[in-house]
């Protein structure tokens, strides 16, 4: 079994309207020093058997173009190492 | 006697508080606006938390609402009694609040839905639900896109054990809700939360129906019953 | 972090350094432009006047081709007291009775739908919004006009769902009701999808404001949300001009919205209105800084002095060039007065809007921008707001058009449906087609509810609103096209479309007043778009003119096309109405077993552009239907007489009779039993698209009142059947379908194309 | 300079429409053994100064009870070592 991590932010440049809500609400309620925030979406993935050499390039690519809107987002991934067996 | 005092409270991003206080003010009362900065409750006999997008529900439906000022003195107040009734984003921020158990998630079709919905009324012994007769099926616009009510099995079986389900979906479930769960409400029976939205259905020009129109009523009904009408709460508020 | 020894391009280094390279072509500034901003200063613009006079003097904000036959709207106007504000202004302004004023206008947003169709077709939302609100006026409901390319088309899907998702998750959390539009799939609009949204507004006359800044010393606030990279890909070059080796930070071309931040800036604009604090106001739309400081300077009667460095910003990399021209989204501009200012301030802080003191009024005559201490631009507004380039380009009627309009229909060539069986099938195929079936899949996804004040909307022929409780006075509003017919004759497709929406305004018993219209077409460059273009503006001009309807302002989009390929001419076009009491509308819901069906209105043999030719053979060719607008007024003034009398009314056109009496019976879960007239052969009576036509039911005791009614008027009026207790649609002769058996394909056909 | 992640889930028997809606056009676009994909959400917060323990008390408790709902949803929050100076 293979535990995939994928997180999407939107691009720094790109205007985070989600993110600015919670700075102020952190902010309201007493937080100090909040610089920025910016709130972004991750996707636990479970795969049966291990990640492939196949999978893992398909994987990537629908990261990066399903679960990520390229115009306006970034994608990471990760392979949870400890769930991963 | 003097006419009973509905507040209906503003957030910054509600949408139908012009709805909920036309809705207030055809069933006889005398309707207040709240304003969610400030911490008085200027002594409202019951208060509504209308529907729209509170804050734009960025994080969550109602959750930054539930900490607002206002919202403080609602929670207070709503402890002791006071009729509260949160329609849609009302309802979220009354989740968000505790008030009321369980939380509302995105629609299981991932789509905001606007439609005309069938609901039956399955408790007609709160404070907002009063004036409907037993089991009564009625039809109001129900829209969101966050609407669909989540709790564990516990919280579920114990609402309905207890006759807390106060209104299920009939003819279709427009979100995923567990057990087509439209609203419920807290041990008292006065404060109800409620995703359909009854405020745009209090005359047929306007709306599919006026089946919304005996929330309001109810909650004219109930406080102006011996005993409800609670002159107590200015001391809440003072 | 680089450091970045910036040259700040100021007036005085322009002047003393006129032959430094500017990378004008890059920025879409033609040669003999930029020559004459040249002559317009007598020197070279510095950088930031570069971006300006770029931006503004482009086609979309200059209207540079259209301008030379848009001034056809002018010149044709018809004589009306309705119109307050004309053309030229953010949006024109109507009256419509008892002190009430009404603004409205459609606006493109087609490109970026493309490019992100959530976000472009929720900023185009968005940014119709802020037009009506800066009117003066309280927004109160929208419409969107769609056009998607083939159905089946692999690239659909995405583009659909998010502009459907886009306008609905933007409006919807505005609290502005949806209240119509149109949905239509056509492969000519593969890679350029139409996004068309309409906003309508509703104030007291007294509070109209303009977008003009006057009263020397009277300050000038930006408000609304802080100003980052926004929409300015472009400009980029610019400001790698002005850094050594570095270049600037990546640009996004895409605009995200912040609906939450529109709905502050509504509350807090109006209350400032409500408090007669601003004096002119302007919203920050294409073209951002740059549009609304020299619109509002120009339209003034002095200068102004704009202090770019205070202006609040996202990112704090941004140069002064990108800081002009940012379209960064919920924003916009006011003058208010020194000592108002505080109350102005106050309100901002109550709904928590930033604003900020950018500039005054001065008694100069040119508008100045300062970076900190430097002159960045000193130009008069004028030129850059208003003397832009106008182009008469070349245009002709496309030689393939003669070949097209003779490529007539006939049923020898495209053999016609004849069998009861056959005519039963075409209108299941119409009904389960993209374009006729039910379009809730997409309306489902708009609140109409919200405000209270919706009396039609969805799946009625025209939105209804009210805005006045007390006197129950409201105004109905309906936007079409069919770009078949424009591919057809755009003279005739413009007028055509200007029809449909009046007679849809027209059926529910309201008075059609004024029109907005925006024109999507291909590009000006190609002659034969060109010619398509001016003869549309000359057909919606004239037919306004003969229905005494005023254009009160609109939008042109330009360009859209893939390679060679332009979409066919699509002329949308808004009529807006107004009811005196709205309780008296007329809608598709109602009629009572027994009532009588009337079919109003006169039957051609009319097929070429029709939904029955495009569905069964995809055919383009021969010449749409006649305009008759004699006739589309005629219908209109008997509808509003008997309206008291009507128990349901629906106009007939897409799809003809068949369609028209297939949704009354889908609509009312009832049946009718129908007898078509005699003389016509049945598949014309069924699906000829002429115009001037609606079916009414009427009581039985009401038949011979209406029928007088309609001889006095002129009207034909035709008895074709009755509504019965079946539950069926039942043409005698020809063929009988239950609802269920009609609903089934109806319900299906959108839900296949996206699932 | 902090900078701290908090994540988001739903917990596990919470319905998750949206990972539901994922695994399927996972699936769909033929990435094989897909067992499960939940949906949540990451939140971004840069920080003046550096983390003291009020404020990171203060923090975990706005984590736990403004950035996720107590009654469906647990969250994880993590100093992101690397970015923080
Ligand atoms: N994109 C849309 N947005 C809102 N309403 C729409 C949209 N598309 C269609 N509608 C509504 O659906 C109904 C049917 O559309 P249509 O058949 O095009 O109407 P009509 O032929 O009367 O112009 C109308 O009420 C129309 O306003
Ligand atoms: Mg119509």
């Amino acid at each position: 079994m293979a535990r995939i991590l994928v997180t999407v932010m939107l691009k720094p440049e790109i205007l985070d309207p989600q993110g600015a809500a919670v700075r102020n609400a952190l902010g309201r309620l007493g937080l100090t020093g909040v610089n920025d925030v910016r709130q972004g979406k991750q996707f636990v993935i479970e795969l049966d058997g291990d990640l492939d050499a196949d999978r893992d390039a398909l994987l990537h690519k629908l990261a990066a173009e399903l679960l990520a809107n390229p115009v306006i987002e970034d994608y990471r991934l990760e392979v949870d190492a400890q769930a991963t067996a | 006697m003097s006419t009973a005092r509905v507040g209906v409270v503003t957030f910054p991003g509600s949408l139908d508080d012009g709805d909920a206080a036309r809705a207030a003010r055809v069933a006889g009362a005398d309707v207040v606006r709240l304003w969610h900065a400030d911490t008085d409750l200027s002594g409202c006999d019951a208060v509504i938390l209308p529907g729209g997008f509170s804050y734009g529900d960025y994080l969550r439906c109602g959750a930054i609402a539930r900490f607002s000022p206002m919202m403080a003195q609602v929670v207070e107040a709503a402890r002791d009694g006071l009729p509260v009734l949160g329609i849609c984003n009302g309802f979220q921020i009354l989740c968000e609040s505790h008030l009321l158990p369980g939380a509302l998630i995105r629609n299981d079709h991932l789509h905001f839905i606007c439609r005309d919905q069938r609901i039956q009324i399955e408790n007609n012994t709160t404070a907002w639900t009063k004036d409907f007769p037993v089991a009564h099926e009625i039809v109001i616009p129900v829209k969101n896109g966050e609407g669909g009510y989540v709790a564990d099995d516990r919280t579920l079986d114990m609402l309905e054990a207890q006759g807390r389900v106060i209104a299920r979906y009939v003819g279709g479930n427009p979100n995923g809700s567990y057990r087509d769960i439209a609203g419920i409400t807290n041990e008292s029976g006065t404060v109800v939360g409620l995703m359909p939205h009854p405020e745009h259905a209090i005359d047929t020009l306007t709306g599919p129906t006026a089946d919304g129109l005996p929330f309001f009523t109810s909650v004219m009904s109930f406080l102006n019953s011996a005993g409800h009408r609670t002159d107590a709460h200015a001391g809440v508020t003072a | 972090m680089s450091t970045t020894t910036r040259v700040v391009d100021t007036v005085q280094r322009a002047a003393t350094t006129p032959d430094i390279e500017q990378p004008w072509a890059d920025l879409g500034v033609k040669a003999d432009e930029y020559a004459r901003i040249r002559e317009i200063l007598g020197r070279r613009p510095t950088s930031a006047e570069l971006a300006m006079y770029s931006v503004m003097w482009s086609e979309h904000c200059s209207y540079k081709s259209s301008k030379v036959h848009l001034r056809q709207f002018g010149d044709k106007q018809p004589k009306t007291d309705a119109l307050l504000v004309g053309i030229g202004e953010n949006a024109g302004v109507v009256d419509v009775g008892d002190g009430w004023a009404v603004t409205f206008k459609v606006e493109s947003h087609n490109h970026p739908s493309y490019i992100e169709p959530y976000q472009g077709a929720a900023t185009g939302v968005g940014g119709i919004v802020r037009d009506i609100l800066a009117m003066g006026a309280r927004p109160i409901a929208v419409m969107d006009s769609l056009r998607f390319g083939a159905p089946s088309h692999p690239d659909t899907t995405r583009v659909v769902s998010g502009i459907v998702a886009g306008v609905g998750g933007y409006g919807n959390c505005l609290g502005l009701p949806n209240i119509g539009g149109e949905a239509v799939f056509d492969p000519c609009y593969q890679g350029n999808p139409l996004v068309n949204a309409l906003c309508v507004g509703a104030m007291r006359h007294e509070d109209i404001h303009l977008a003009k800044a006057s009263g020397v010393g009277n300050l000038v606030v930006l408000y609304g949300a802080r100003t980052g990279g926004d929409g300015i890909g472009g400009v980029s070059v610019l400001a790698s001009e002005s850094f050594d080796a570095t270049g600037p930070a990546k640009r996004p071309a895409v605009q995200v919205g912040d609906p939450f931040m529109e709905k502050l800036l509504i509350e807090c604009t109006l209350a400032m209105f409500q408090a007669h604090l601003v004096e002119g106001i302007q919203d920050l739309g294409g073209a951002g800084l740059s549009c609304a400081t020299s619109e509002l300077a120009s339209n003034g009667d002095g200068g102004m002095r704009i202090h770019l460095e205070r202006v609040p910003l996202r990112d704090a990399t941004l140069t002064p060039e990108e800081i002009l021209m940012s379209e960064s989204q919920e924003r916009m501009m006011a003058v208010v007065r020194p000592e108002n200012i505080e109350a102005f301030m106050d309100i901002c802080r109550r709904w928590d809007v930033i604003a900020t003191v950018v500039g005054e009024v001065t008694d100069g005559t040119h508008l100045q921008v300062f970076w900190h201490d430097d002159l960045i631009v000193d130009v008069p507004p004028r030129t850059v707001a208003h003397d832009g380039p106008v182009y008469n380009r070349p245009f002709s009627r496309p030689q393939w058009l003669d070949a097209r309009q003779a490529d007539e229909p006939t049923a020898e060539k495209l053999p016609r449906p004849k069998t009861g069986e056959e005519l039963r099938d075409a209108l299941l195929s119409l009904l389960g087609s993209a374009n006729l079936s039910s379009r809730e899949w997409i309306t489902s996804q708009y609140d109409r509810y919200v405000l209270g004040n919706t009396v039609l909307a969805m799946p009625d022929d025209a939105g209804i609103v009210r805005i006045d409780e007390s006197s129950q006075r409201g105004i109905a509003v309906s936007l079409d096209c069919n770009s078949r017919f424009g591919a057809l004759d755009p003279y005739l497709g413009a007028q055509l479309a200007l029809s449909e929406a009046y007679r849809n305004v027209a059926v529910t018993g309201a008075t059609p007043l004024a029109i907005t219209d925006c024109l999507n077409f291909g590009s000006p460059e190609d002659p034969a778009v060109m010619w398509q273009f001016a003869e549309a503006v000359r057909g919606l001009a004239d037919g306004c003119l003969e229905l005494g309807t005023p254009v009160t302002g609109g939008n042109v989009s330009l360009y859209n096309q893939t390679g060679e390929t332009a979409i066919h001419p699509t002329p949308v076009v808004g009529v807006l109405g107004v009811i005196d009491d709205v309780r008296t509308r007329v809608s598709i819901k109602g009629g009572r077993i027994g009532d009588v069906v009337l079919l109003l209105g006169t039957t051609a043999e009319e097929i070429a552009g029709g939904e029955w030719l495009h569905v069964a053979y995809g055919h383009i060719g021969g010449m749409p239907p006649q305009v008759n607008l004699a006739a589309e007024m005629a219908l209109a003034s008997l509808i509003r007489a008997v309206r008291e009398h009507l128990t349901s009314a629906h106009d007939v056109s897409d799809g003809g009779l068949a369609i028209a009496l297939a949704e009354l019976v889908l609509r009312n879960d009832y049946g009718l039993s129908v007898q078509l007239p005699l003389q016509t052969e049945a598949f014309i009576a069924l699906f000829s698209e002429s115009v001037a036509r609606a079916v009414v039911t009427v009581t039985v005791a009401d038949v011979d009142a209406v029928m007088a009614a309609a001889a006095a008027a002129g009207v034909e009026c035709t008895p074709i059947g009755h509504v019965t207790s079946d539950a069926a649609l039942d043409i005698a002769g020809c063929f009988r379908l239950e609802v269920e058996q009609m609903r089934q394909p109806w319900q299906a056909a959108l839900p296949a194309i996206m699932a």
